[in-house]
């Protein structure tokens, strides 16, 4: 929370309401996501992105059709801030085969070949290389697409994100890097897993340009996403941006949360991108309660219907099992 | 669950069970240390590590970055420089990202340097499915590291065997990788009050039996005892063997089983190509096969990357039933 | 050697069959390119893209840094977008650094999208020991990649081969892993002017017989034939089956060898537990038991970094002696 | 060679014939090496050093009895300069059992316990993480031992060199980083493979001190060393340091130099470390051609003996094949 936040404008109602629209889905999403996951209903790893909406939607808002996007384990709200359906997002938690994997994936691995979204990577990492790949993909193809890469700061001290920073500069591919410096990994904080804190240095030392935004903003966000894409698609390559963010809840269901104490949580939680951009838009008369109340029932009702059409959802057949290991056979 | 008091119970969890022998580790030997992911602050991803850090301090107690190649290797290093390590990989799908240094270093330089050095080290890391973790959490690859010579290779499947395996495979001169299955960390069983040494050489028979041999090991040890209670009420025999040692495998061991009742059946969770189940396969249509009065029969996994959906993840995996039904098989209609 | 018209050539080395083949894949498409570890102004590690540069450019001949991961990753990522990329690792050591990206993302990534992805990428690399580069450049690990669904692995063990089987695995909508035994690039054979696409999914029987059938493939492949030569000699008539694919084996072919034979040896240049023949042996334990007149033998790499000394690297791998002295074992009084 | 070499004074007449000694005993090391290659006596892959030798007799000339050396395939120089025999190196070579790996390593990979010379690695950027390990357990154990390791520049595009720099800096071991800068990795530039090729900017994004260094003064090489091993001794945690250099030969003996011309080479020649600091001491009167001479003398009588020594050697029956696959064991 070092950074002095540069008060930026709001944009027309309109948008800015879309904005709000798309923090709010996220966050009604995943509480029900905890809520059912609690009732049984999902299984395995649920890692919630609670806290940190402003990065994917001022993101993802700034990108077109023809862009791509890799993601974490923690990627609810890259999915949804993309398009991806929220009914087969929940359907894909619930194991379903309607879901966005056909429930092979679950949370963790959620993918949507129409919004390019590739996935859903559960290794810290792993999915840096395949973003350089898209890029070099759509850059010798003469596409104008970027490829955005999600990840969390623990990422940083793994080699492969060395490799791809590197190779994507040396490259001058279209990769837009977009770190998620919510001050952990699991229990380890930054500073215990990195001599150098300032991860826009680790940037520097492959000559890609890098900014650090207050990640709880969806305007900052939204306006160096802008900027970045903007320098990407001007053939410039690879941009790196650090996101400051927050996550509220523990690192997945099973988290004591032993390495930070509550009050911390309650500090951030005081500066939440919801919370801060819903308090701009009613002082700037953008919004008032009725227009809230008319959102959140809109996306209640989007919710329940994503639960309802989860529940709804049939197995794959057993007899499938194998099915898509391999392209071109039934095996 | 605090401390190490924990040695007068006569039951617990293997989670229990393998902290109890980090705790007997640390304690006896100052050289013994464990480093790997959230170990400390965190407690553990599976828990195990639990209240240790308070008790060893941050030397003894060491929370990696996310670097599983440089802190693997530094394990070896540290091993070839005089240490003791405990090196912890969360899940085998991460150990990929160091398999450089487990095979290409602490498999090789002992003997490429001509037996200059030694490397006394343990990896310890969480295998296979059953959790709803997916493609790339819950792979069982145990097996595939047993082909790498220079490496001992452990599985252990009782709580018992957590506690007593670690000692041991700390005193081996050799790189040693003990691979804990993650479905078994909430699994209770027997733990004497003074657990004994247990040998990490040597197979187990868990079940005696006549009329087939079923060879297995890990987290598919219960569910072949469980086919075969199912077995017994239709009249077959089944004798369970608990690999225990993937490499080096106890062969005499396996030998006398398949002398006993001249069928094999072979559970592994490994994909079933090139599974540690071949192996086995192989050995005994080498060694035994005048022994052998039927085809070998084996039971892996479905070559699937394992999804996360419950049913299709049971479905990939071995099952009691799936082992049971296989015992049919090979027995046809011999028993009864 | 400098360009393509290799074409009107009798005979050719495998390396230039290689050459050739990639020649024709960039030429006739152009999503195909090549990266990997100076591939360009090197000329490549092997002298196999030696000038390619020049023809095509550096867009579609890359030179990478040193990061097996990040290019590894970037050719899966490519394909994913649309591209017919072909890798180029040095080493198979070297891969071990790349595996993360080949298991747990190309091998994986269709079937936990339930389908919606392809990866149509060629990943090349060197195998093999022989030319005494010691224990971190000599290892056989081909079948122990033929390990992992999702991916398809081949090892063509002739020029012909080399030059056939690029071109349909860049069709293959998979990720498919070509094996290049280091040993082979300066082996010459006949490579007919027009050549005919190989299909990647069969084996082949390179020399019929009738007394015993032996399976291989890869650098083991010129050996076996020569064992077989000399055990002609002597009245034995061996088979020598080519397995060319690794994942998926053609157990048809490899079935149908062992019913006129009745007797399997199998060569295999990877360490003997867990190797592919390991693998083999358990198929034919399990669906031809009653086929088979004598027990299964394998003649593999001793379990052992390779060493860099001659006569102990010539002793470690198989060689034409020890697979005829299995032979003879297999048949014992039979023959003759 | 963009540095502008300072002129260190010279150590007294001993030390400097000592370090020249150290240094033709290296080149004339490797040119009778080259020599029986071609005579198909080595087999296997042989990296030579010649233009580097004073990075390794400068740097290791500052070390202890108790600190560790890793080094990489292109190691000759190294094992030479810290004591690890003669003889014993070539037998090696020659893959007889009196060599230093018992014949079982090769050029690339020479062991010796004794200086405590853990090899020889042939994974580009493998050793490092065992050098961290060795550092890791000095530090332990209380000993003030520094672990010393080297590597080529194009290790630094691996994710094990960076995930070992931070590793080492966060837990402030004493390693000592050398990263041999000869400008190619095989025929790759290093513009043509890092975004960014100053090196010490990616030490700084580590927070690892680093310098720059003239690897082709012996002298400078030592007083780069002597500072940062104190540093490191003092207990201020790693320490880059990166020697620029030169191969004068090819890679391997297998290289057509395709990527490099001739002139280029000829001109580094001119500022070879050897011919370099003759120069000098002829200058201060501290050799003339009858010393050197006599050195060239001394070290041809040790080159022969080690010749010979190899050639005397003997076989490793093949029975022991698989000992020491593992300890305690025959098998
Ligand atoms: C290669 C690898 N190592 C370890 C893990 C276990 N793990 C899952 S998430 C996580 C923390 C990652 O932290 P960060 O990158 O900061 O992302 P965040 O969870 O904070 O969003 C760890 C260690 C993993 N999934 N992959
Ligand atoms: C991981 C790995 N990738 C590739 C190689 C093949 N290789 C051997 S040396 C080398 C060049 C290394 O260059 P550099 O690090 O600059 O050291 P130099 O040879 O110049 O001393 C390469 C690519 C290898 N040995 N290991
Ligand atoms: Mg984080
Ligand atoms: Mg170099």
């Amino acid at each position: 929370m070092t950074q002095t936040p540069r008060e930026l404008p709001l944009p027309g109602r309109e948008q800015a309401l879309l904005l709000l629209r798309e923090m709010l889905r996220i966050r009604r999403f995943e509480e029900k996501a905890a809520e059912v996951y609690s009732a049984q209903k999902i299984r395995g790893f649920l890692h919630l992105y609670i806290g940190e909406e402003a990065v994917a939607v001022g993101l993802i808002s700034q990108l077109r059709a023809e862009d791509a996007i890799i993601s974490t384990y923690r990627e609810h709200g890259h999915a949804l801030a993309r398009g991806v359906e929220m009914g087969a997002i929940m359907a894909e938690m619930y194991g379903k085969q309607e879901g966005c994997s056909r429930g092979r994936g679950g949370s963790m691995h959620l993918f949507d070949a129409r919004t390019r979204f590739y996935g859903g990577n559960a290794i810290v990492a792993g999915g840096l290389p395949l973003a350089v790949g898209l890029a070099l993909a759509a850059k010798m193809q003469g596409q104008e697409a970027v490829t955005v890469c999600f990840f969390g700061e623990g990422a940083v001290a793994e080699g492969e994100f060395h490799e791809s920073m590197n190779l994507a500069a040396v490259w001058k591919l279209p990769v837009l890097f977009v770190c998620e410096n919510n001050l952990y990994a699991m229990g380890t904080a930054l500073d215990r897993s990195e001599s150098q804190t300032d991860l826009t240095v680790k940037a520097a030392s492959y000559n890609v340009p890098a900014e650090r935004v207050d990640g709880m903003d969806v305007l900052a966000v939204a306006d160096a996403a802008q900027r970045a894409l903007a320098s990407i698609r001007a053939g410039d390559g690879p941009v790196f941006l650090e996101m400051r963010t927050y996550r509220f809840r523990a690192h997945s269901m099973f988290d004591a949360q032993l390495y930070r104490d509550k009050e911390e949580i309650e500090r951030w939680k005081k500066h939440g991108p919801i919370l801060r951009f819903q308090g701009r838009l009613r002082e700037a008369g953008l919004l008032d309660d009725r227009d809230l109340e008319a959102l959140e029932a809109e996306i209640s009702r989007e919710v329940e219907a994503a639960v309802a059409f989860a529940e709804a959802g049939t197995f794959e057949p057993i007899e499938t099992l194998t099915k898509d290991v391999y392209a071109g056979e039934e095996r | 669950m605090t401390g190490t008091n924990q040695a007068t119970t006569a039951t617990a969890t293997y989670r229990e069970a393998i902290k109890e022998a980090l705790v007997e580790a640390l304690d006896r030997d100052p050289r013994v240390f464990l480093m790997g992911e959230d170990v400390g602050r965190y407690g553990g991803c599976y828990a195990v590590t639990k209240g240790l850090l308070d008790r060893y301090g941050e030397e003894r107690l060491r929370d990696t970055p996310l670097s599983e190649s440089a802190f693997v290797g530094a394990g070896i290093g540290a091993a070839l420089g005089g240490m003791r390590p405990i090196v912890e990989v969360m899940t085998v799908n991460f150990s990929l990202l160091a398999l450089d240094q487990i095979m290409n270093n602490a498999a090789t330089l002992r003997h490429m340097s001509g037996g200059q050095f030694e490397i006394p080290l343990v990896i310890r890391m969480a295998t296979g499915a059953g959790r709803q973790l997916a493609a790339q959490h819950s792979h069982s690859l145990e097996g595939w590291y047993a082909h790498i010579p220079g490496i001992k290779v452990l599985a252990p499947a009782t709580v018992e065997d957590a506690r007593g395996m670690l000692w041991p495979a700390l005193l081996d001169p050799n790189p040693v990788l003990i691979f804990e299955h993650a479905d078994l960390y909430n699994s209770e069983g027997p733990l004497p009050a003074d657990p004994a040494a247990i040998d990490i050489v040597s197979a187990k028979v868990r079940r005696p039996g006549t009329t087939l041999s079923c060879f297995t090991y890990g987290g598919s040890l219960r569910k072949a005892l469980a086919a075969a209670e199912a077995l017994a009420a239709e009249g077959i025999d089944m004798e369970v063997v608990d690999l225990r040692s993937l490499r080096p495998l106890d062969m005499p061991t396996i030998l006398a089983s398949l002398r006993r009742t001249h069928r094999a059946l072979i559970v592994d969770e490994g994909w079933r190509s090139g599974s540690l189940s071949a192996e086995i396969a192989a050995r005994l249509a080498e060694e035994a096969f005048y022994e052998l009065d039927a085809p070998i029969a084996r039971v892996c996994s479905a070559e699937v990357p394992i999804p996360y959906a419950k049913h299709l993840e049971e479905a990939a995996i071995p099952q009691p039933e799936s082992i049971a039904a296989a015992a049919r098989g090979l027995v046809g209609g011999k028993h009864g």
